[in-house]
């Protein structure tokens, strides 16, 4: 039977392995991965309670506003990766210790 | 009965793809994966009512966020191991002994840390008759356009935000 | 317990599942009957001719990155609107549709202006028209 | 709300019969199972007519391109060399596919089949008609949005796993030239929504009558450019015509698929015309009123007029071939215009291609979105035809 903890242990897993990705990886990039991936499981977490607990659709435009927002977070993290490899001639996480760029 | 198969297919889709994102040591097969989860995760929306929300998530992650991202891959000199200024090949750590038990150790935590928290609502949660719920686009914009409308024009300012804060930063031209 | 008709979806999957099958069924039956004897020679890259040089995993310039970056500001702008386009023309028979319009011209007038700074700022021009200065831009 | 084909075929009296036959036989209500073979069976059909079309598509590129240039196209395989793409097609099966040494296997195998899967996920939205439509999912157009840009991210890894510098270049360009052109499109498609007040195919083109003055395209002027601006940015989308950049023979070498050989070229090339005809089918249903007939026979109740005693199932369907051949009619004429566009337009140059897109067709697409809009405001959604006869004659009528 699916029902509402079924959705929550997968938004569970999809967490774990987003944490797992910033933890472990050393590429920046990488680590954005791992936040998208967070953020994908808090926006499920939201459209399951939406179908399960009330109906309204509050947690479908909260969910619409996280991937709004995830988008926007992507764009000016990469851009600044980018930059920060046009300096660094590398996107390492030890090397981005300055904090002056 | 094809709901099962439909919430199989998609939490399979979506497990699978991000451990693969985890453990992946080429960061393009990273991106792949999490195109994998992506569509999982889209899958997963459409069995819970929420079709809108699967369409925007394939748009915007799939569509836009991957293709972001493979852009910024090829631009910070692709997927070829890292050789920092004294010429050490830090050969990515992923995959290790040492990440698989950080890794091991954490979801123990967690998942103690969760089961703890959830054990109240699913002892609470009696799976009732669920009530009939279908959502479409009209009630999502409804919504948008009525009650939420100061969220829908502060998310444009966002973006704008986003647009010419991205830009600026990746003009190559600026010397310091 | 399905309230809502998911069988909407068994079409996509059913395709989906024909685009696998299609894949894996025709590389399948071309390993069977298909030559393959893979000389050095034809595994090299075809580079006209000359011997391939360098791994082609030279980094680009980085109007790539800016093209992306502003087709995702209106993909995410086009996902807000959709719902909002669609209910519109319901409003404007109701009568109220000028509080509406107002909204949504103001969503379209504030992201254009995003377009328009990166237009005058030359970000949105295929070839630079200023000289990329001193850095090495490989 | 979401009508689909099952929908449809159920309310035909075999559909009962069969049911409750199954469900006898095998003792629990087999509905579920009924539906399932029954959507097999439809998508099984369309997969193969699309497979065959875009089969014929290549046929009927060298047969028209032939004709344009006074010369006889292909005519050895079979009559008229009708079969040629099967030859083609078997050609491919048996040629050698090479993988590149230092190319990345596992990302190899799957650029095609992204392509692939991006252009088949679209074939169940397509409008072909009232009841065949696979689905009518009411997301219609958004999901058809976002399941094209698939393919942009399948010929960026095309050209990115196979590891030569020409194909990097092209999968490069091609992904970003099928990105950058997706933004005047989903602008268009935009305009047309709020024209119609959905994003269901099915009520789109509902709100389209069967008579050209009825259509979207000539509903008001600024769906009148937006019919082009969709248009280009299609062709652009499918690389096709004088923005087939990534794959153009003479600089890039055939671009992103330099290194693809044998069936996994085929793919490509299979996806690339089925796209041209999804893409047509699109412009046609969006803006050329779809599968909409003249004189609404396509509601097949002029059958049901001339003899009472039809079946009234029979009645529909003879509608709704008569729905299909108005939607074929109209996308193929469109699927001729691109091929006829491709032989007689020059390529556009890398920077040309780009700045019409965001300098020319991104500002003009933003103009009819917010002309649409204020139109329907100000119109309450009547097309320029009504303004002008009928309100005209109503005017008219009030003098007198």
């Amino acid at each position: 039977m699916i029902s509402l903890p079924s959705y929550l242990i997968i938004s569970f897993c999809l967490f774990i392995a987003g944490l797992t990705v910033m933890i472990a990886r050393k590429n920046i990039i990488a680590m954005l991965l791992g936040i998208e991936l967070i953020l994908n499981a808090a926006a499920l977490n939201f459209a399951a309670y939406t179908r399960f607990i009330n109906q309204n659709l509050d947690g479908h435009l909260m969910s619409l506003f996280i991937i709004v927002i995830a988008a926007a977070e992507a764009a000016v993290g990469l851009a600044i990766v980018i930059r920060f490899f046009q300096i660094k001639e590398s996107i390492h996480i030890d090397d981005a210790t300055e904090l002056q760029s | 009965m094809f709901l099962n198969i439909m919430f199989l297919l998609a939490a399979g889709a979506t497990i699978g793809g991000s451990f693969l994102t985890a453990t992946s040591k080429n960061l393009m097969h990273a991106c792949i994966y999490l195109l994998l989860t992506l569509f999982g995760v889209s899958g997963l929306y459409a069995t819970l009512g929420a079709d809108f929300l699967a369409a925007t998530q394939l748009v915007v992650y799939a569509g836009g966020v991957v293709i972001l991202m493979l852009f910024a891959i090829m631009l910070t000199g692709g997927v070829r191991e890292f050789v920092n200024k004294f010429g050490i090949d830090k050969v990515a750590s992923m995959g290790t002994v040492k990440t698989y038990s950080i890794a091991g150790f954490m979801v123990v935590i967690m998942s103690f840390v969760i089961m703890k928290i959830l054990a109240p609502i699913f002892k609470s949660y009696a799976p009732g008759e669920l009530p009939g719920f279908s959502t479409t686009v009209e009630k999502i914009g409804t919504l948008l356009i009525t009650d939420h409308v100061l969220a829908f024009e502060i998310s444009s300012i966002l973006l704008l935000g986003a647009l010419v804060g991205a830009a600026v930063i990746s003009r190559p031209g600026r010397t310091r | 317990m399905s309230s809502h008709n998911l069988d909407v979806y068994m079409p996509v999957l059913i395709l989906m599942a024909f685009a696998i099958i299609m894949v894996i069924g025709a590389l399948l039956v071309g390993k069977l009957i298909r030559p393959s004897n893979p000389t050095d020679l034809k595994l090299t890259p075809y580079e006209c001719g000359e011997e391939p040089i360098g791994s082609a995993w030279s980094n680009f310039n980085v109007r790539f990155y800016v093209i992306a970056l502003v087709f995702l500001i209106f993909d995410v702008e086009g996902a807000l609107m959709f719902p909002v386009a669609a209910v519109f023309k319901k409003f404007v028979e109701i009568g109220e549709g000028g509080a509406v319009l107002a909204s949504f011209l103001l969503f379209i007038v504030v992201l254009s202006l995003g377009v328009v700074y990166c237009w005058k700022k030359g970000d949105l021009d295929w070839v630079k028209s200023y000289q990329v200065s001193g850095k090495k831009d490989k | 709300m979401n009508s689909t084909v099952v929908s449809y075929l159920s309310q035909a009296p075999g559909y009962g019969f069969l049911t409750s036959k199954l469900s006898e036989v095998l003792g629990f209500d087999a509905t579920g199972i009924v539906n399932f073979l029954i959507f097999f069976i439809v998508t099984l059909v369309m997969v193969n007519i699309m497979a065959a079309i875009g089969g014929l598509g290549t046929y009927a590129e060298r047969k028209i391109s032939a004709d344009l240039q006074m010369r006889q196209g292909p005519n050895r395989v079979g009559p008229f060399g009708i079969l040629q793409f099967l030859a083609d097609g078997v050609k491919m099966i048996l040629k050698e596919d090479i993988i590149p040494r230092q190319a990345d296997k596992f990302m190899f195998h799957l650029a095609p089949f992204l392509c692939l899967v991006g252009v088949f996920m679209t074939l169940a939205v397509l409008p072909f008609s009232s009841g065949l439509a696979l689905t009518n999912l009411n997301i219609g157009v958004f999901y058809l949005l976002g399941v094209s840009s698939l393919v942009g991210v399948g010929i960026f890894l095309g050209g990115y796993s196979s590891n030569s510098k020409w194909s990097m270049l092209g999968g490069m360009r091609g992904a970003s030239q099928i990105v950058s052109y997706e933004v005047p499109v989903t602008l268009t498609i935009l305009s047309v929504v709020l024209m119609a007040g959905s994003l269901s195919f099915d009520v789109i083109t509902e709100a389209q009558g069967g008579f050209p003055h009825e259509w979207f395209i000539l509903h008001n002027p600024f769906t009148f450019i937006g019919f082009f601006v969709l248009f280009i940015g299609a062709l652009a989308e499918t690389n096709r015509a004088p923005f087939d950049l990534p794959e153009a023979e003479s600089e890039l070498v055939s671009g992103y698929h330099t290194e693809y050989s044998g069936m996994r070229f085929g793919f490509f090339a299979l996806a690339e015309y089925i796209e041209v005809f999804v893409v047509c089918g699109v412009c046609a249903a969006l803006f050329l009123g779809g599968y909409k007939v003249p004189f609404n026979l396509g509601t097949g109740d002029f059958l049901v007029k001339a003899f009472p005693a039809i079946e009234p199932m029979l009645a529909k369907q003879v509608g709704n071939f008569l729905q299909l051949g108005a939607f074929v009619t109209k996308t193929l004429a469109l699927y001729y215009v691109v091929i006829w566009i491709r032989w007689t337009l020059p390529r556009l140059r890398v920077d040309h291609l780009m700045v019409l897109c965001w300098k020319y067709l991104t500002p003009i697409a933003l103009f009819n979105l917010v002309g649409c809009a204020v139109w329907l405001y100000a119109f309450e959604g009547k097309s320029i035809w009504y303004l002008i006869f009928k309100s005209g004659a109503a005017a008219a009528g009030a003098h007198h």
